[in-house]
This record gives C-alpha cells, sequence and structure tokens, in this order.
C-alpha cells in the first residue's frame, strides 16, 4: 500500500474512515460562498479542501480556517458533492490537537482541551460554552467587559470555578477509561 | 465428431490486459480446455486484422466454433458473428465471454481477474460446442414513419424523411410544434433570431404533403416489431373542428377569459381560454382550454362560437384515435425544466426579481410579454445590474449530477441581451465556463471584451437581508470568488437562474411503452454512446435531440437528420433480418393449455384453433425465455438458449481453474452420475 | 531456518509508519501496513499475521482500544501477539497526569510509548513472538 | 397524557433557567410530561469532537441509555444536546462495532443502548408531536400583534436528519401563529449565531450576532424567539458588545419561544422567568398582567 497522502490521513480521521469523501470536491465554492465566517477565516472552507488535496500539509495546519468553523453545517447541507465539510473541520482540529500544530494565538484548541478535561472530571460542564458560569461566578456586567481577560485568566487556572458534579461520578469515570485509556491521577 | 474451438482473447490495448495475464490465459485454453484447437491472443481483436486472423483459422484450421474473449457482447457481438459469416461459418456458432465488463473493470486484483476470465472462457468453450446453426428471419419494411415530438429535432427529422418522399406521422403533444426553440429569442453563438430560423421550417412541415402533422395528440398504444409497428394515437379534442377552422383568431379575440399562460410564456404572460401557444403556430388552430373556459364552468358564454365565421368551434367534440402503421419510430421528446423552488436559497417564487432563464427567454423575445424590453417583476423598472447564476440543479449530486451543456452559453446570449438592451452591470457566477463548440469560445471572449463581469463560484445563497450599505433594497447574491479566494456579497437588481434540463417526467414511461431503456436520471439510451448515438436496443427505435441527453440546437438538429438517415436506410433496405433467437412450441409436445399465451409480453403467441396448438410468431418473439420457463409440458425451446447450452455454461463457470483445470475427469464424473 | 515472520502495522501516521516499517524491514521482517482502523481490522481478518503493531489515537478517536477488544473476542485472533505502540500521552497530554493504561484485551501485549528507539521496538517484537511461540508449543 | 425523558443539559441548570421553567409550566399545558433523566452528563457540545468522537458517543449514549431504561423518547430543549444525540443515537444504530464498544464503557455504569428510542428537539415536540392546532387550544391570552422573528439557528435543522427541508422551514412560524403572535419574514432565521466561537473567535461570533440582529430590526420584528439556549445567550448577553464595537444602538429583546407560548396560556410570567433578561422585554409588557 502506497503511503497515504495528506488528504489520505484526514479522510482516515473521519467517520466513514474508507474511501477518501473530499476526492469529488469540484471546488465551486459553495460552502465559502454559504458560510457565515468565511470573512475571518485566512482561507476558504474551499480553498482548504483545494490545499488539502494538493498536499499543503503546513499550510493547512497553519490556517485558523477550522477553528472559526463554527460547526453551523450550512455547508454540509448545500455541497453539490455531498461532502460533509463540517465533519471535516472537525477532523482537521482532531488531527491539530493530538499532533500539537496549530497557531499559538488561537484560543480553540485550548479552550477545547479544557472543556474536556472538565466534563472528564465532573461529568457536567460549567455551561455549554463556559462563559456564562463564569458570568454567574463573577457577574454579568464585569464579564462582559472583560471576556478576552477573563477567559484567558480562567483558562490558566486562576479562576476558580465549581462546577456541577453528576452523582454517579466513580462509575463515569471507570466508564471514560474504557474508551480513552487515561492513566491514574497522581 | 468433435467440434474444433478456436479461443481468441482481446488484450483491448491495456483495457484488459493491464489487469487480466491474457498470454498466461491463452496458453491455459490451448492446453486445458477440451476441443479447443487455437488459442490466441491480441491487441485489438476487434480490429481488421484482428477479425481477419479468425477468418483465416476458420478457414485454414476449419474451426467448426469460435469463442472470443473481449469485451461485452452489446459492443462488440456482430462484429465477431460477421467475421465468422464471411469465412463461411454460420454466425450463431460464435460466442463471447465478457472479460471487460465483467472481469478487467471490476476485478482490481490481478491474479483474481486472471483466473475469473478463464472461469468465464470455459464457460463459452463449453457452451458454444452445443450451439446450432441458425438462420435469421426476413421482414419487409413498412416505408412510413412515425416521429414523436415536434422541437426542432422531431421537425428536422420529419422533414428529412419526407423531402426524400416518405411518409412521415409526426405527434406532437402540445397544440402547436415548435417545442422549446419556439419560446427562444436569440440563439447562440450567432444571434440568430430563434423564430427567423424556426418558423420557416415549421410552415414546411405543416405544408408538407409527405408529413401527416397530428398536433394535440399523443401515442396511446404501440405493438409490433421493426419494419411492422402500429401505432395507435390519441387525438385530443381542441373543441374546434380543423377542417372548417381558418386561423382568423377573431375567437381568441373576443374569448373574455384571461388565463395566465405558464407553459408558453412561462408564467410570465397572459393568454385566452380559447388559444393558440403563439401568433405563428403550427397548426394555426386554437384549442379551448377547458379548465379555464367560461362556457364548461357555468354553462354560459359561447363567445366564440358566436363570432366565428365558419362554425368552426364544436363544444360538443370529443378525442378520437386513429391507428397508423409505420416501419419505424423516432422519439424526439424534448425536456423539462428544472423546477427552481427545489433550491429554496436562491429565493425563486419568493424573491420577485429572481427569474428563470426559461422566463428570461421569454422576456427577451420581442413578441414575449414584454415584448423584448429587459424589466424587473414590475413590468417597468430597467435594472441596473443582473446576476446570472449557472448550474442551478445541474452538476449536484442532490438533484442532477450531470451538466446541461448549454447554460454556459445560454449564460453569454442573456449577458449580452441585457448589455445590448440596457445599461446594467452583468454577472455571471459560474463553477467551470464550458464552451466546446464551434465560435463558442469566441462568443465567450466577444463577451468578456463587452464587459461582461464573471465570478468563478457558485452561488450560496440570494437574499434580500441587507448587511452593507449598498445593499438595501437589492437582492444580495452571496458567493465565493474562488480565483480570489474572497466572500462576495454583489447585490443586483435581477437574478436569473439556469435552471437544469432534465428529462420529461414521463420519459420513463415513454420509455417503457416503446421498449428502450432509460439512463439513471431518465434520459434515453442509445444503442452505443459514442458509435450509434440514435439507435437503440430495440430496433427499429430511434431517438434525437434533448430527450437522449442536453444538447443545444445544433447538435439536436444533427441528431434528427442523423435519425431521419438511419430510417431511410432502413426503408431503402426494404427488409429487415429479424434475429434467429426466438423460441418455438414443439407441436407434438403441446397440450394446448394456453399458458404460455397470456404470459408472452410482446404478445407473440397465438393459439391455432384447428391444430389445438399455441404458435409463436418469430417475428415479434423477442426471445425473452418467459413462456420456455413457463411451459408445463417443456413444450417450447428458446433458441440458443436450451436448457443444454445453459447447463453447459454453468459447468464451465463453476469448474475451478485453480486445480489446473480437468473438464475431461470433470465430465466423465458428471456422466458417472445417472441424470 | 524458521519461515520469515510476517507483521501487521496499524497507524495513522505515514511518516511514523515509514520510520518502523523500514526497521523491521532491514531486520528481516515481512512488513504491511494499514492506516485506518476499519481497513486495518479487515486486514486482520483476511490476512496471515504473525504480529500486530497497533496505535491507539486513530480515526474518530482511540480507536485502536477498540480493535484490541475485537481481537480479543476473536477465536483465531486472540492469540496474536500485539505491540501497542502510541503517543496517547503526548497527544492528548492534559487528560495524562499519570501513565496510560494498559488495555489488556488479548493474550499476549505489551505498550511502549513513542517515539521509540530502534533497538527497544526490534527486543520487544522479537519478545513477543517468541512469548506467542512458546504459549502455543504448551498446548 | 405524552411522556418523555426530559435532558435539559447544562445550560438549562443556570444561565437558561427561564427556558427551564418556561419548559415545565408549558409542557404540562399541552399534555406533554417531562421526565427529568435522574443522573444526565454532558452531552459535549461542539468541543468534544475536536479531541475523540468516541469520549463524545460514550457521553451521549450515557444518556440515551438512561432514557432506554425508562422506555421514553428523548428531548433536549438544546440544539446542540438535541444534534450531538441525534447523531450519536444514528451512528451506534447504524455501527454495531461502535455500538458494541461504547456498551463495554456502559457497563460500568451498568447502562446499555439498544438504539429502540428517538431523539427529539423540544421545539419538535410543541411542534410537531402537539401540533399548532391543539395549541391554540390551550391559548387563552393571545399575543395578538406581536411580530416575532422566528430564529431557528443551525443544528435544529442541520445536518439533515431524515429527510426534511433544511433551507425553508416553516414550523417555528406555525407555532407562533398558533399563539396569536405574527412571525414576520425572518431572512436569516437559519443563519448561525456563531455560539460556539464566542470566546474562541470574539469578533467573527460577534458580527454574525450584529446581523441577526439587524435583519431582526429590519423586519419589523419587536423581539427574536429562539428556541436554543446557546442562541439565546449569544443574541441577547452579547447585544451591548456589539453595539459597542459596531456603534449600534441595538435593544432587542430574545425570548424563548416557551415563555411566549407560556405567555398566551396565561401563566404568569414571573414562572416563566420573564425579568431575568438582560434586554428588558418591553415589547412583551401589555402582554403580562
Amino acid at each position: 500500500m502506497a503511503k497515504p497522502s495528506f488528504s489520505d490521513e484526514i479522510a482516515n480521521l473521519l467517520y466513514a474512515a474508507h474511501g477518501n469523501p473530499i476526492k469529488t470536491c469540484i471546488q465551486c465554492g459553495t460552502c465559502s460562498g454559504t458560510c457565515p465566517v468565511a470573512d475571518y477565516m485566512d482561507h476558504t472552507p474551499r480553498r482548504i479542501i483545494g490545499m488539502i488535496m494538493a498536499n499543503y500539509k503546513d499550510e493547512v495546519l497553519a490556517s485558523n480556517t477550522f477553528w472559526y468553523c463554527a460547526s453551523c453545517y450550512h455547508c454540509t447541507v448545500r455541497c453539490p458533492a455531498q461532502i460533509d465539510i463540517a465533519e471535516l473541520m472537525y477532523a482537521l482540529k482532531r488531527y491539530s490537537i493530538w499532533k500539537h500544530v496549530y497557531p499559538e494565538e488561537l484560543i480553540g484548541p485550548v479552550f477545547s482541551e479544557t472543556f474536556v478535561k472538565t466534563i472528564v472530571r465532573s461529568g457536567r460542564s460549567y455551561e455549554p460554552i463556559l462563559a456564562p458560569a463564569y458570568m454567574f461566578s463573577f457577574g454579568v456586567r464585569e464579564f462582559l467587559q472583560e471576556a478576552i481577560t477573563a477567559t484567558g485568566l480562567m483558562l490558566k487556572g486562576r479562576v476558580p470555578i465549581l462546577p456541577p458534579r453528576i452523582k454517579r461520578l466513580e462509575n463515569f469515570k471507570r466508564m471514560i477509561s474504557k474508551v480513552i485509556p487515561v492513566g491514574e491521577a497522581s | 465428431m468433435s467440434e474444433k474451438v478456436g479461443v481468441y482473447i482481446c488484450h483491448c490495448g491495456t483495457n484488459i490486459a493491464g489487469v487480466v495475464d491474457v498470454e498466461a490465459v491463452a496458453k491455459w485454453a490451448g492446453k486445458e480446455l477440451e476441443n479447443v484447437v487455437i488459442s490466441r491472443d491480441y491487441k485489438f481483436m476487434c480490429s481488421s486484422l484482428g477479425q481477419e486472423m479468425i477468418e483465416g483459422d476458420i478457414t485454414k484450421e476449419g474451426l467448426t466454433r469460435v469463442v472470443v474473449a473481449a469485451c461485452s457482447p452489446h459492443l462488440h457481438e456482430k462484429t465477431f458473428r460477421r467475421a465468422c459469416a464471411n469465412a463461411g461459418l454460420n454466425p450463431y456458432l460464435c460466442q463471447m465471454a465478457s472479460i471487460r465488463e465483467q472481469v478487467s473493470w471490476v476485478v482490481e486484483d490481478k491474479e483474481a481477474a486472471t483466473e475469473k476470465a478463464k472461469a468465464m472462457i470455459a464457460a463459452a468453450v463449453n457452451r458454444v460446442q452445443l450451439h446450432e446453426e441458425l438462420e435469421p428471419t426476413v421482414v419487409p419494411v413498412n416505408p412510413n414513419t412515425i416521429v414523436v415530438g415536434a422541437g426542432i429535432a422531431g421537425i428536422q427529422a420529419s422533414l428529412e424523411l419526407a423531402d426524400a418522399g416518405h411518409v412521415v406521422y409526426l405527434v406532437e403533444r402540445e397544440p402547436s410544434i415548435g417545442g422549446h426553440m419556439a419560446q427562444f429569442d436569440k440563439t447562440f453563438p450567432t444571434l440568430d433570431c430563434a423564430a427567423c430560423i424556426l418558423t420557416p421550417k415549421m410552415s414546411d412541415v405543416g405544408a408538407h404533403p409527405n408529413i401527416n402533422l397530428l398536433s394535440y395528440s399523443e401515442v396511446e398504444e404501440i405493438s409490433g416489431y421493426v419494419g411492422n409497428f402500429t401505432a395507435r394515437i390519441k387525438k385530443k379534442t381542441r373543441y374546434v373542428n380543423e377542417e372548417a377552422c381558418t386561423g382568423c383568431g377573431i375567437c381568441i379575440e373576443k374569448c373574455p377569459k384571461r388565463v395566465l399562460d405558464d407553459v408558453f410564456e412561462a408564467g410570465l404572460g397572459m393568454r385566452k381560454a380559447i388559444y393558440r401557444p403563439f401568433p405563428q403556430a403550427v397548426p394555426n388552430i386554437p384549442v379551448i382550454d377547458r379548465e379555464n373556459c367560461i362556457y364548461y364552468k357555468t354553462g354560459k358564454c359561447k363567445a366564440c362560437q358566436l363570432f366565428c365565421p365558419t362554425e368552426a368551434i364544436a363544444f360538443e367534440q370529443e378525442d378520437t384515435y386513429i391507428d397508423i402503421n409505420v416501419g419505424n419510430v423516432i422519439l424526439a421528446t424534448g425536456f423539462d425544466l428544472f423546477d427552481c423552488k427545489t433550491i429554496p436559497q436562491y429565493g425563486y417564487g419568493r424573491l420577485a426579481n429572481v427569474f428563470t432563464s426559461l422566463e428570461f427567454e421569454r422576456m427577451c423575445n420581442a413578441t414575449g410579454p414584454t415584448e423584448g424590453k429587459i424589466v424587473l417583476r414590475d413590468g417597468v423598472t430597467e435594472p441596473k445590474s443582473v446576476v446570472i447564476v449557472h448550474c442551478v440543479g445541474s452538476r449536484d449530486q442532490r438533484f442532477n449530477p450531470y451538466c446541461s451543456s448549454i447554460c454556459c452559453m445560454a449564460a453569454l446570449k442573456f449577458g449580452h441581451l441585457v448589455m445590448e438592451r440596457t445599461d446594467a452591470e452583468v454577472y455571471s457566477c459560474y463553477i467551470d465556463m464550458r464552451t466546446p463548440s464551434k465560435g463558442y469560445e469566441e462568443f465567450y471572449n466577444r463577451l468578456l471584451e463587452e464587459g461582461m463581469h464573471f465570478i468563478r463560484g457558485k452561488v450560496a445563497e440570494v437574499t434580500d437581508a441587507p448587511r452593507f450599505p449598498g445593499e438595501e433594497s437589492k437582492l444580495i447574491v452571496q458567493v465565493e470568488d474562488t480565483l480570489i479566494g474572497k466572500q462576495r456579497r454583489i447585490p443586483v437588481d435581477m437574478v436569473v437562474l439556469m435552471a437544469a434540463l432534465q428529462p420529461r417526467y414521463d420519459a420513463r414511461d415513454v420509455g417503457l411503452k416503446f421498449g428502450i431503456s432509460c439512463s439513471m436520471e431518465g434520459w434515453f439510451t442509445e444503442r452505443h454512446p459514442k458509435l450509434d448515438p440514435v439507435a437503440t436496443m430495440t430496433e427499429g427505435i430511434f431517438i434525437a435531440g434533448v430527450a437522449q441527453g442536453p444538447k443545444d440546437i445544433p447538435a439536436a438538429v444533427g441528431q434528427g437528420a442523423a435519425a431521419a438517415a438511419r430510417v431511410q436506410g432502413m426503408i431503402t433496405a426494404g427488409e429487415v433480418l429479424i434475429e434467429p433467437i426466438v423460441a418455438t412450441i414443439h407441436e407434438e409436445k403441446c397440450s394446448g393449455c394456453r399458458i404460455c399465451n397470456t404470459l408472452c409480453p410482446f404478445n407473440a403467441i397465438e393459439f391455432l384453433e384447428d391444430k389445438e396448438v399455441s404458435y409463436i410468431n418469430a417475428a415479434l418473439c423477442k426471445g425473452c425465455g418467459t413462456c420456455v420457463a413457463a411451459c408445463p409440458a417443456q413444450a417450447i425451446t428458446g433458441a440458443h438458449y436450451s436448457n443444454e447450452q445453459i447447463f453447459a455454461e454453468i459447468e464451465g463457470i463453476l469448474f475451478d481453474v485453480t486445480s489446473g483445470g480437468d473438464l475431461k475427469a470433470l465430465r466423465a464424473e458428471q456422466e458417472r452420475v445417472p441424470a | 531456518m524458521t519461515a520469515q515472520k510476517k507483521l501487521l502495522i496499524i497507524d495513522d501516521d505515514p511518516d511514523f509508519v515509514e520510520g518502523i516499517k523500514s526497521i523491521l524491514e532491514t531486520a528481516g521482517y515481512e512488513v504491511e501496513a494499514q492506516y485506518n482502523p476499519k481497513d486495518g481490522f479487515r486486514a486482520l481478518e483476511t490476512g496471515k499475521f504473525d504480529l500486530l503493531l497497533l496505535d491507539i489515537m486513530m480515526g474518530r478517536g482511540a480507536e485502536g482500544v477498540m480493535i484490541a477488544r475485537k481481537m480479543g473476542k476473536d477465536r483465531k485472533l486472540r492469540e496474536m501477539p500485539v505491540l501497542i505502540i502510541t503517543g496517547i500521552r503526548e497527544q492528548i497530554a492534559y487528560l495524562f497526569p499519570g501513565q496510560p493504561v494498559h488495555p489488556h484485551f488479548v493474550d499476549v501485549d505489551e505498550l511502549v510509548e513513542k517515539p521509540v528507539e530502534p533497538g527497544l521496538l526490534l527486543e520487544r517484537v522479537n519478545a513477543l513472538l517468541q512469548a506467542a511461540e512458546t504459549k502455543k508449543a504448551k498446548r | 397524557m405524552k411522556e418523555y425523558a426530559y435532558f435539559p443539559g447544562c445550560s438549562l441548570e443556570k444561565i437558561a433557567l427561564s427556558y427551564h421553567l418556561s419548559t415545565i409550566e408549558t409542557s404540562k399545558k399541552v399534555g406533554v410530561e417531562l421526565k427529568e433523566l435522574e443522573d444526565w452528563n454532558c452531552c459535549g457540545a461542539t468541543a468534544y469532537f475536536h479531541v475523540d468522537e468516541l469520549l463524545a458517543y460514550t457521553l451521549c449514549a450515557r444518556n440515551l441509555a438512561m432514557a432506554e431504561q425508562e422506555n421514553l423518547d428523548l428531548v433536549a430543549p438544546c440544539s446542540a444536546c438535541y444534534k450531538n444525540s441525534y447523531f450519536t443515537n444514528l451512528h451506534l444504530k447504524e455501527d454495531p462495532d461502535l455500538a458494541d464498544h461504547i456498551n463495554f464503557a456502559l457497563a460500568e455504569d451498568n447502562l446499555h443502548f439498544s438504539g429502540n428510542i428517538a431523539v427529539k428537539h423540544l421545539i419538535e415536540v410543541f411542534a410537531q408531536d402537539v401540533g399548532p392546532e391543539e395549541i391554540s387550544t390551550k391559548v387563552s391570552k393571545p399575543l395578538d400583534g406581536l411580530k416575532v422573528a422566528p430564529y431557528y439557528g443551525c443544528q435544529i435543522l442541520r445536518p439533515r436528519k431524515d429527510n426534511e427541508e433544511v433551507e425553508q422551514a416553516e414550523f417555528f412560524e406555525d407555532l407562533l401563529s398558533a399563539i396569536g403572535a405574527e412571525p414576520v419574514p425572518y431572512a436569516l432565521k437559519l443563519c448561525c449565531c456563531g455560539g460556539s466561537l464566542i470566546l474562541t473567535s470574539r469578533r467573527a461570533a460577534l458580527s454574525m450576532v450584529r446581523n441577526l440582529l439587524q435583519n431582526a430590526m429590519d423586519s419589523g420584528a419587536a423581539l427574536i424567539a429562539t428556541a436554543c439556549p446557546l442562541c439565546q445567550v449569544n443574541l441577547e448577553c452579547y447585544q451591548s458588545q456589539v453595539n459597542q464595537e459596531f456603534g449600534t444602538q441595538f435593544s432587542m429583546p430574545v425570548m424563548y419561544f416557551t415563555q411566549l407560548l407560556g405567555l398566551a396560556f396565561g401563566i404568569p410570567a414571573k414562572r416563566l422567568g420573564i425579568g431575568k433578561e438582560l434586554v428588558s422585554a418591553t415589547p412583551l409588557s401589555s402582554y403580562i398582567k
């Protein structure tokens, strides 16, 4: 078997895991025309697909495109080649987290990690997107004015948060360790 | 005496040889298969050199059977049968093994493919030895032809045949002939006016002594076979006496009921309840739209009848049926337009100034609802900017995967017309600009020079929700300009959607009626995509125009003429050979139970009252085998598909090629088992 | 002389696979590689291998664990030795305050962490193959 | 009485408490009993899938398995919870290997997924299972003349679940009409609010919120109705920041559809959590007694 191209590597991370769903892209740009965040991405989603196909691995991983994806799936339902572009963005996020390659200034990856860590430990998140919880702890006004700083603080663990816990937490933790072999907390 | 079998294995370039080890297979067949006296492989067996090789072997080596392992018999069975016949061998003593479509194109593993090819060849060799010499039946060809659909393709076909002196029945569903072309304004790339080039042909059809025009009619039923079809035509009532009507049009003028015309005017214009689709209609006889006629609703009015100078209005008229006999059929039934409402994000039907391509054609047409003025839905305001959206419903796996082929050029034409008649800026949003025909790329260049704006990107949505200054009360077209990699919002006054061409909604039913097949999408399937584009797998049924697949006017005309030429060939030959692969009933075994009579899908079986047995009309029989399987007395044999032949083939294909392949031992083994 | 041993690698990282493949091939093993869990398991079912080198984080997540479990339930595959080579502690370090749990789902397995040093790799592969042989011989 | 397993999701405990309260109040009125899952856990929102999809499936499957024990369809009021639970249910049903693996983990909590219940969004329960006709019979104080922008957001409809219309849905409008309110044509009703980006890509999210507010205002709406806590928080709580960032003057109330339903049913505003808004619900004052 030939060494997989970058696009095969990404395809291997997708749910389908056989065949390569992005190969049928005709670069029509429907996804990028649809995307509500396209203006903020350094490359449009269509272009990212083109770059993956052309094996521009470093450039793709250096881009912020998939971290800006809001998972609204509008591209997915409109794609004339029926490529699940939003899932592709998830695969890219996964790839970049697993390999620790992402632009430093991005909050997204660190945020994801923090979020997952919280849930694995407590079973519930502070709030769907953490921010509201912060609002409750510290007052809405302050939070709204200092959102960025506050987030930074929280991510650095300097903000004490007491998330709600589920009841059967021990079972829950054992359950998690069956799916992902995490080690015992030191 | 045992047969002498020749086996010929085709490389098909690398098509087969790239996967199957053809040389090894050839050697194996020569060595292991019983009665194979010659086994060869060759680059292109279908080439004249390949055929000559087979012919030479038959003459020199005295081959009595031939097996060709190559492509599907669909493609070249005739070729190799002819080669056999040339060398004096009955053509039905030749058998093909499809080691391309069934092996090399579908099996990736080379070893497995080679083994499968061997099995297929073993099957063919086994079977061919049981083949019998067959002789085709000769039947005369009725020189009359029926052409279904009177768009430009059907018109062309009819005129070609009629001009050559043959009688044509031209059947058209609508009240007038002309098809979609009659709705168009200009035609690309020359910008001739469609009416100027079409209407002379339409009146030629109307006046031609050899053409029987059956407008407002449909083929209800068709039976028979090549050379001898019988069609039942339903002439829908117009409620107007065709003989009496002079086409003066007073009835239309006097009719008080105005109706939205969503057929010819694509919903942009009105017509009366008694109407003809357009002034140059052929025939020039109006038709009453019963759904909307005041008389049929209330029992009162009759304005048309009152004013008709020739008393041609016939409210009591009913549908009539006529039966015609023809030798050949040409189907030119055209297309439907994709329903743009299927893609709600383009706003058609919701946002007033989003138009379909057909609406826009009518708008551009000098005789259309706006007399050629390009205006917004309000009927007066000229747009200052227009976006033309390509690929609406085409090249989209959710709707139609194919390219509709004409939209790029039509969009360029629209761009030209807009710029010619208004001061508007015109944008084309395309995925790929497709201009592959004579003068087309030049036309694209012309539009570039004329200043049409081109954005490479499929439009994501059309909205009326402004976001930035300058977007208020505009339609905003959101699209990625893929050449710069930026999302753009283009505020415009008008949007034109280039809707996909689709098979007629009833194309599959029509196909079934005439015994031809349709592609996945519903286009009529041609006999060969490259080498036989207007014939079908059913002898005597030909196809032309968009019904076969999306195409522009020149291509449709070309196909119409080609289909006519094929029919003329049949007429000139005067008779056709009917495949001898038919079923026959052995009178002495037939008990006269008549089970087969009703089962035959082709009505080929009749019951002979005097002899009290059933009888199969060989000309009608298609050799499908239904009766063979159904006969409780096993009195029916299918020529070329006898039980012995089929079992021999199965035995061959089950034979284990990996074990070294000892057919003789296998057969000996079987002979020991009492049947 | 013993027959050449055939190894299967299931790992989604092409560069890593290239590296260990060449090490193993130089050492005289025949090596096949699959890059996603689905194709990987199919190869296990259809091919004949003496040892599996298995990654953990693949596909949608820790699908290596899923493969190991499926092997453990399969009578034929249960006895195949498995060397788990994982970078899981690196990949999702924030979930790993401690050592990764060793998922013992098959008879003979062992876990090493990426990056793997060539000497260690060959030593472990050899040891596992021998352990499997011994186990078979006892039966 | 229709009964469902109710999975409120993390947000309804606090920030979207008014959604929770109004859901409980209104559902009772229309003969729907919501039985809260006894020990539910987070669905994973969007962040899970970045890291490990199997983990995400495990968590969703735990909730599904608990609902299965009750033999009740699962209802989520949050669009993200709904989408994640829906697709976990689907993927596990389609892939027995995956289901087997996840069940191996669920066994640690004495649970088992077998895929015999359906997953619904709360608005589907009201709009489809109960239906606008039934709802209109419960209305005692119709919200006549109240112009409302129905905001669907993204994950209620996308990705496509069965074969439903994802570009031109109308059920939210029908629901609003049933309580006498007037749904305005809201062009951006299916546009994303940028919810999951508000912390990670703030500028992008704020501009998305701005577009939605602008379009609602342009279409003449007095308020926006939503069926997702994330949308609500984004559209409401970040309005002042949008105003700061873009120099706009938005003061557009954003209410849960259940709150509007509740008012029309004559339930006291306080019990529907009205009064906790950051953007005061003034347009509603004439409908509140």
